[in-house]
């Protein structure tokens, strides 16, 4: 029974603790958040890049560190817990995952060295609008060279340099990649409940794109690819929702009300408690995500799929009840409580709402357990 | 049992009515959405014409004695005002602290020459009032207030911050509270202060909200004097004073917040399932929800119509209202993140322009965290039900026989 | 603007509290909890027709008190207060207000009487097993004159001398009225979670019987009678919470730990508290539904639905919270906590469990705000 | 990552399992229905033959130091045993509490007497042992035990009751907690002692709980005389003897009951939507809440692999393991709560020959609560979660320097 880390892995993640808590600290996230201009922090980016956090889970032969998701997974905590305002999960899990699982040796040789030196942004584009994508409903159109279509909203669309798209192709479905700085791409950049992350919509108008992978697997290979992020943005929602914890204890170890610190009282006793209970739960349905992204077991999909659910459900509860402790203090613009409670809503819909991942839960205890 | 007015009642509703319907334009939506970001000049001078006439025409201070420009009716006939108010445009949202809480306090502890000067004003528009009680370091504990007032000759000198003042920056005037003694029990050294809002010293500053807006204000005091002819009650008197302030404000931030169940039922019609299949208002678990969402909206609704019916038989109701704020806040928060995330990554929008109902859930979502917390906590509004409502004992109280200046306070 | 009890129904709701404290202690409770052979307390009954509450919504011309729905509303609070081991809701709710509802003018002068006197018990036989029952699934069958087939599980089945039957006639659902003292009925106790109450599978073969109301009526007779008894089983709810809340109450105060009243902690405070709000919320939505039973309002469906969601909730909330307030005695045999958490558990599911009624609550919004 | 064992644990598994396959039963379902009622005679037979066997083969006192008579291996391989125990009909409960609690404080504290005495024949399963703590009047707070102990001669006379005592019946012997000392502070006047449960004026009657059930039991105790050389540790110096006995408690109890979410599964598959169409695993609401269990189940068990994997690299694992207890006692209510909803009416029956899974939704609807306060109440096991894990500060101690027979005590 080995279910942790290595030393090496815990090695890894306090390096980046340290850091981040250097490089992105709240003065960081704010500077994303106050300035409607910026959509992410250029020289944190630069700095993961340098760190070769980006191209972590990318084989050597492609330029990337070559270490493997377990490794992704600890950075991804922390880069959580640090709410940090890079494109690091759209180029890092969704765009990369999905070159790697489906990219022909030339897409991968031409960008996967670029996404690792992060002079590759990349996103990850499926919605069309409201409500959850479903295969029938993609409207985008390719056409086997060129791509016509919407999306609403792409994270870190505004951006990026590439996205990975969902599109129809005849019957089917398929995945295109698209240099965003081909003619015909308009970016609309969209006002959103965090501002510490860039959003788009993306609208193309016959534009170059080449297929990722064979035709009409398109959303096979996009669920594969929500799976694999799934666990990688678990991680950042464990993160975040420690983060929130941490925060509430301090403050609650030294805010004094009715001449007790707050942290004396049952009701902010037992708020804390729960905030922990919930914790443990999301981290070890992560952990369990880890072993199976690493493994490539095939209970990754069940294992995402809960480890997503816990990780939505606790970090909501953190982020609002961390909040809630802090009392007027949480409420205000100059606190960072807000900074996790956007995010949270973040993490929480993008790549499937809570329900969504619930119902694929479900879907895959079914089959699991055919009757 | 029956939902009717009294016959006098029905009177004067419809008097009511009358005076509405010629002085503001219905509401477009039947749930106003309150506590958005803050009026502009043009409304604050509608404002005024507007508390003008309703005074003019009898319809301010409705229950005060009419020695105060009152009209002496028992507290049923405010509601009923307020009912057909709230159908309307009304712009009277800036008099509600001062007259709901301020005003009273006056009439209550202040001198007749106070009343004389301040009651009339107020009633009539022509002066503003805001509540300056809230300190950063005492929120749950407003006893624990720090503010130093000292006396100099005629005058009280008073220094230090007070938070979270709603209408700080449009008032003329506030109720104060203030520590004159130190050196006694924290409810025994507080000194109740009429202050003026444009006398030197008084330095209001907007808050930026987690949510964005900036609905509040923090004051601060520097060596500013208050005549000892404006002060409420004996000095050490200033808590028994904050209490009959507070005993009013639990009323006033109980409304309902965001969009109503109604207009949720709209919107599930409109949204499609997280399921994938049909509208959302198909979805099993959501319809599970919205039935819960109803219960909880028509029990405070109706909840509120036994306090008016306790009203219109001369009865007071006691701190059960204390309900509304804790359903309404958490209901308020569990709607906007419930359709939130029924928009699945679309959800993240809150550009209204693109998200529903011009972004009212989103609004929630950021402006509930606030509302668990403005006007008592949930924590502190269950102790509140637990202790007065329900009798169970008071908490250890650590501050027992300890002078305030001795008292541990932490950061 | 009037949303409460009169003086006289509060005069009475007093006079049958004092009447039920005395009459139907928990030691009359747990008289019939503890004997399997009895389903009911004779006695009470006895005293509670003597009281004429069987007849409190009966019209005089019908040998009842004519008083009306407000007034049954009152003693069915005190009923559920009490959790008194008598047959009153199968018969002054269910039996009573079908008769009503639907009989002929023969019927009720034949029964009716009978009813207020305390000489029949009735009861109300719709389901046929497990789920919620639906007119399609009805499996007895009425041929016009005698009735064949199963209904399980029927709430006081087992010492009704009567019962409102939902069958099969033809194509449709028609009600019937069967006299058990006819040839034919089968009686088999049940063992359930609440032995205060006597709960029976009644069979049928070839039973005469009579049917009420016109023939193919029977749903919607049925639902009629549901959502007027909805209303009664609400009250019955907050009578039973408000039980809970002031035991645990009780308890709260005058049992110490740790040197003080365990109503000085804020967990208990906070749980105390929550019941309080649920059962405002459950109490108000029952007044609403009284006002609509009797006004014979439209908004009388709408109204019990949520009457009865708010105080399945709440009950269910309650008994198990004062379990919990109560600690290691609560989970004993000889404190009452125990009592409220079984009746709580019938009054939620017997005439449809709390999911069936949300559903109908939200299927009747959308009927009220047609789309 | 990885849930393989190491090569000597992997060694150790293959020799329980093969000595378990030589002495019980492989289980039929996956998950047991512990805490059911009492076991018959027959089965305590068998159960004594079973711990003989195990005894001797080394698969008792597996962590024990070899001169106990134990292996002297890490926990590790506790609960390696345990794993491949709970996969048969292994009737090894009722010598938990005496081997898991009273025997290592028996080792810590007793004489080498007492150990000579005890140690071997409770391992043999030969004595059987119950843990005499908690009393109507000390249940959350067991240091404000009553029992009282008075020294006479070379023996303690003992008078009082102690409650929630499992296994009192059978047992031989128990560690018992009394009040030697009421003129000191609660803590400090108590006294650990191994009492004969057939000594006389010791009375054991059974608890009927609000479940039916009767798992526990009340005893009384009557002049029942202990000799001194049975105290362990010093008198006075109960408490810390105690605080070793519970540490391992919470660990005991917080295993998962009732049926698991494989078995709601297919009972989902046989049930009816509460929307009358179709099987309710197709009603949305009730996979949403499926889910919801799944994860917290998932999770529970994968904190456990967590600790394992502690335990395997040789560290010890704290409090943290209240949260099972935490999640299971209101998560095994909620399914079973779910579970009769969606059988709607005829929920209510619980004949075993009727009911779904042989009625085991229904037991866990009557026992849930009693798991909700058995071995710490949700709100002290949050308490402890706050106070040892996250490191929050005590709640306010009002028996801080008072003498025990001065507390206040109420009913």
């Amino acid at each position: 029974m080995n279910f942790d880390f290595s030393d090496d892995q815990k090695a890894l993640k306090d390096e980046a603790r340290r850091f981040l808590a250097d490089k992105a600290s709240s003065k960081v996230t704010r500077g994303v958040l106050n300035d409607a201009a910026i959509s992410f922090d250029q020289t944190l980016w630069r700095g993961v890049a340098e760190m070769g956090w980006l191209g972590a889970a990318i084989p050597e032969a492609y330029g990337g560190l070559g270490l493997g998701h377990l490794e992704l997974c600890v950075l991804a905590e922390e880069i959580g817990r640090a709410v940090a305002p890079i494109p690091f999960s759209s180029t890092a899990y969704f765009f990369t995952e999905a070159l790697m699982a489906a990219g022909s040796e030339a897409q991968k040789a031409a960008l996967l060295p670029k996404v690792a030196a992060g002079d590759v942004i990349g996103c990850f584009a499926i919605s069309e609008g409201p409500g959850a994508p479903a295969p029938g409903a993609i409207k985008a159109k390719f056409d086997g060279a060129t791509l016509t279509g919407a999306k609403i909203p792409v994270t870190d669309g505004d951006c990026a340099s590439h996205a990975v798209v969902a599109v129809r192709e005849g019957a089917g479905v398929s995945l295109v990649l698209v240099d965003l700085a081909e003619a015909g791409v308009t970016r609309t950049t969209l006002k959103t409940l965090d501002p510490t992350r860039g959003h788009a919509k993306l609208e193309f108008n016959a534009v170059k794109a080449e297929r990722l992978g064979a035709a009409g697997q398109g959303w096979d290979l996009a669920e594969a690819v929500l799976d694999r992020a799934a666990v990688l943005l678990a991680f950042e929602q464990v993160g975040g929702s420690q983060a929130c914890l941490d925060m509430a204890l301090d403050y609650a170890k030294s805010r004094y009300a009715f001449s007790r610190p707050i942290g004396s009282f049952q009701a902010i006793k037992h708020k804390l408690a729960d905030m922990y209970v919930a914790i443990e739960v999301a981290r070890s349905n992560a952990y369990y995500g880890a072993w199976a992204l690493s493994t490539e077991a095939a209970e990754l999909p069940f294992a995402a799929a809960a480890a997503r659910a816990a990780g939505s459900d606790a970090y909501y509860l953190c982020a609002k009840e961390n909040i809630q402790t802090h009392g007027g203090m949480g409420f205000t613009w100059e606190v960072d409580c807000h900074l996790f409670y956007r995010r949270a809503k973040l993490l929480a819909v993008q790549a499937g709402a809570p329900a969504v991942w619930k119902e694929k839960l479900v879907k895959r205890l079914e089959q699991r357990n055919a009757a | 049992m029956d939902f009717n007015d009294t016959p006098e009642e029905a009177k004067f509703r419809a008097e009511a009515r009358a005076f509405l319907e010629a002085n503001c334009q219905p509401k477009a939506a039947e749930n106003d959405r309150m506590l958005r970001s803050l009026k502009p000049k043009e409304y604050m001078q509608a404002a005024k014409v507007y508390q003008k006439r309703k005074a003019e025409a009898g319809f301010a201070g409705i229950t005060w004695a009419k020695e105060h420009g009152g009209r002496g009716l028992p507290p049923i006939y405010a509601v009923i005002f307020n009912q057909e108010e709230a159908k309307f445009d009304a712009p009277s949202g800036v008099f509600a602290i001062g007259l709901g809480m301020c005003l009273p306090t006056v009439i209550a502890f202040g001198s007749e020459a106070m009343k004389e000067r301040y009651v009339a004003k107020a009633l009539s528009g022509e002066e503003i009032w805001c509540q300056l009680f809230s300190e950063p370091s005492a929120g749950s504990d407003v006893a624990a207030s720090k503010t130093k007032a000292v006396r100099d000759g005629g005058d009280w000198v008073v220094n230090g911050q007070k938070v979270w003042t709603t209408g700080a920056h449009f008032s003329d005037f506030g109720i104060l509270l203030v520590r004159t003694n130190p050196d006694v029990e924290k409810h025994k050294g507080l000194t109740m202060l009429i202050v003026d809002m444009k006398a030197k010293g008084v330095d209001v500053r907007q808050i930026h909200q987690a949510s964005g807006g900036r609905d509040f204000n923090e004051v601060y005091f520097t060596d500013v004097r208050v005549p000892d002819d404006h002060r409420l009650g004996e000095p050490g008197m200033g808590w028994s004073v904050a209490l009959v302030t507070l005993m009013n404000e639990r009323l006033a931030v109980g409304g309902s917040y965001g969009p109503d169940y109604k207009e949720v039922l709209e919107f599930a019609r409109a949204a499609s399932s997280p399921s994938g299949d049909g509208a959302l208002i198909k979805n099993e678990a959501f319809r599970q929800k919205l039935a819960d969402w109803i219960v909880r909206a028509e029990g405070y609704k109706l909840a509120k119509f036994r306090t008016m019916t306790a009203l219109s038989k001369g009865q007071t109701p006691g701190p059960e209202s204390s309900i509304g704020k804790v359903i309404n806040a958490n209901q308020m928060m569990d709607i906007a993140n419930t359709a939130i995330e029924a928009l699945d990554h679309y959800g993240i929008i809150d550009d209204p322009a693109l998200a529903p109902i011009d972004g009212a859930f989103h609004q929630s979502y950021m402006f509930a965290p606030g509302l668990r917390i403005a006007g008592g906590t949930d924590e502190i509004l269950k102790n509140i039900i637990a202790e007065r409502v329900l009798g169970l004992p008071q908490d250890h109280r650590a501050d027992k026989g300890v002078a305030f200046k001795d008292l541990p306070s932490g950061r």
